[in-house]
């Protein structure tokens, strides 16, 4: 179980901002392909993975890294602070 | 050093008021970033952010700045919310002992929270909530300098 | 723009309250000096100045910053007088649309006003007037970049 | 007829801080020269010109500057605001 959370327009076409997911994905590459092949919503949101970025348990990562004891993954488009 | 994430505004003479006086910094830097209407048609921006994210990373790009400028100093507070156009939306303030030191200190910082803080943005127009503010290729490349 | 030179002290809060909004201006960084005491013994500035030139020399550093990089808006507040450890002595502001012009000119008016406008400083000891402050050759060398 | 004025550890060797001078000197040098002639409080003041700035009517100028028609000659150390 691990908990995904999603901004901006990511959050917007996936339709919610936070849901828990049952997965055995490995890494955050195997996460993605697996709830985009669960619904179009998701296949969307993620059609272009050069927008998005990702973070684990609220640190920046890459879509390579293992998913082995995180808590939180989150995705979200580059980021416009400032 | 003092990092804020709120959606009140703040009072950038306030925050600087005897900033960097107990390590007798002789110079002071502050950067405020205000919404800007380029296009006429828009009234606000709406700013998301990551909850704990936010906090952690702007601390984290404050102590950097801290101990490579060795400041005396530092405050970042950044907004989320609605902010209509000619709101602050941000503000930094690096204390040094020389000028220099104070004005790379500021710059770096702001290079960091443009690209490096989850915050997005979203116009809202005239007409409701428009386009989400895309990141510039200009300020991922500004980090390569530092 | 506003340039003053004043013996009482400023408000740089208030100084910049609304600034650059009617140039539509996103980005405003400002920088002040201090007054610091580098060996413990020193209780104060005294800042003589040339009246008539003082006021010259800053409007003209301060158009050609505004010229340069297109300011929304621009002050420039300098004290002179005896001024205590930890006081402020001077301020710049700028506005500009982005923060790469803003940071540009405050640091061009700063240099120039380091080695071009006619203040002198004295330190001011524990035990009476000291020695006037030299010029620095890195300040004059600071004014190649521009 | 020209209006003199000295700036800090100018104004202090030479003791006041403006006065009248009459003087047919062509250039800044000549005047220089005249004052230096004058008193040994004006050769003290002047005798590293390395570390004197002067300024024609509220300008910066040099040395070399002509007089003719110049009301106010200033002498100064290099400047430090900020």
């Amino acid at each position: 179980m691990v908990e995904v959370v999603y901004f901006a327009w990511l959050r917007e076409r996936i339709g919610v901002p936070r849901e828990r997911v049952e997965t055995g994905a490995a890494t955050v590459s195997d996460l993605v392909a697996e709830l985009s092949a669960r619904e179009p919503r998701y296949a969307a949101a993620f059609a272009d993975l050069a927008a998005v970025r990702v973070a684990l348990d609220q640190e920046l990562s890459d879509f390579d890294a293992p998913l082995a004891g995180v808590r939180e993954v989150a995705f979200f488009p580059p980021m416009t602070g400032g | 050093m003092r990092i804020s994430v709120q959606e009140a505004p703040f009072d950038l003479g306030a925050e600087i008021a005897g900033f960097g006086a107990a390590g007798n910094a002789g110079a002071v830097v502050t950067f405020s970033g205000i919404v800007r209407d380029d296009t006429g048609r828009m009234v606000a921006l709406e700013l998301e952010h990551y909850p704990g994210m936010t906090e952690k990373a702007l601390t984290r790009i404050a102590e950097e700045a801290m101990a490579r400028w060795s400041l005396a100093d530092c405050v970042v507070i950044h907004r989320y919310g609605r902010l209509a156009v000619g709101e602050p939306i941000m503000m930094v303030a690096t204390a040094a002992r020389h000028r220099k030191a104070a004005f790379e200190a500021a710059e770096f910082l702001m290079d960091y929270l443009k690209s490096r803080a989850p915050f997005w943005k979203r116009e809202i127009g005239v007409d409701g909530p428009g386009d989400w503010v895309d990141a510039k290729d200009t300020d991922e490349a500004a980090l390569n300098r530092w």
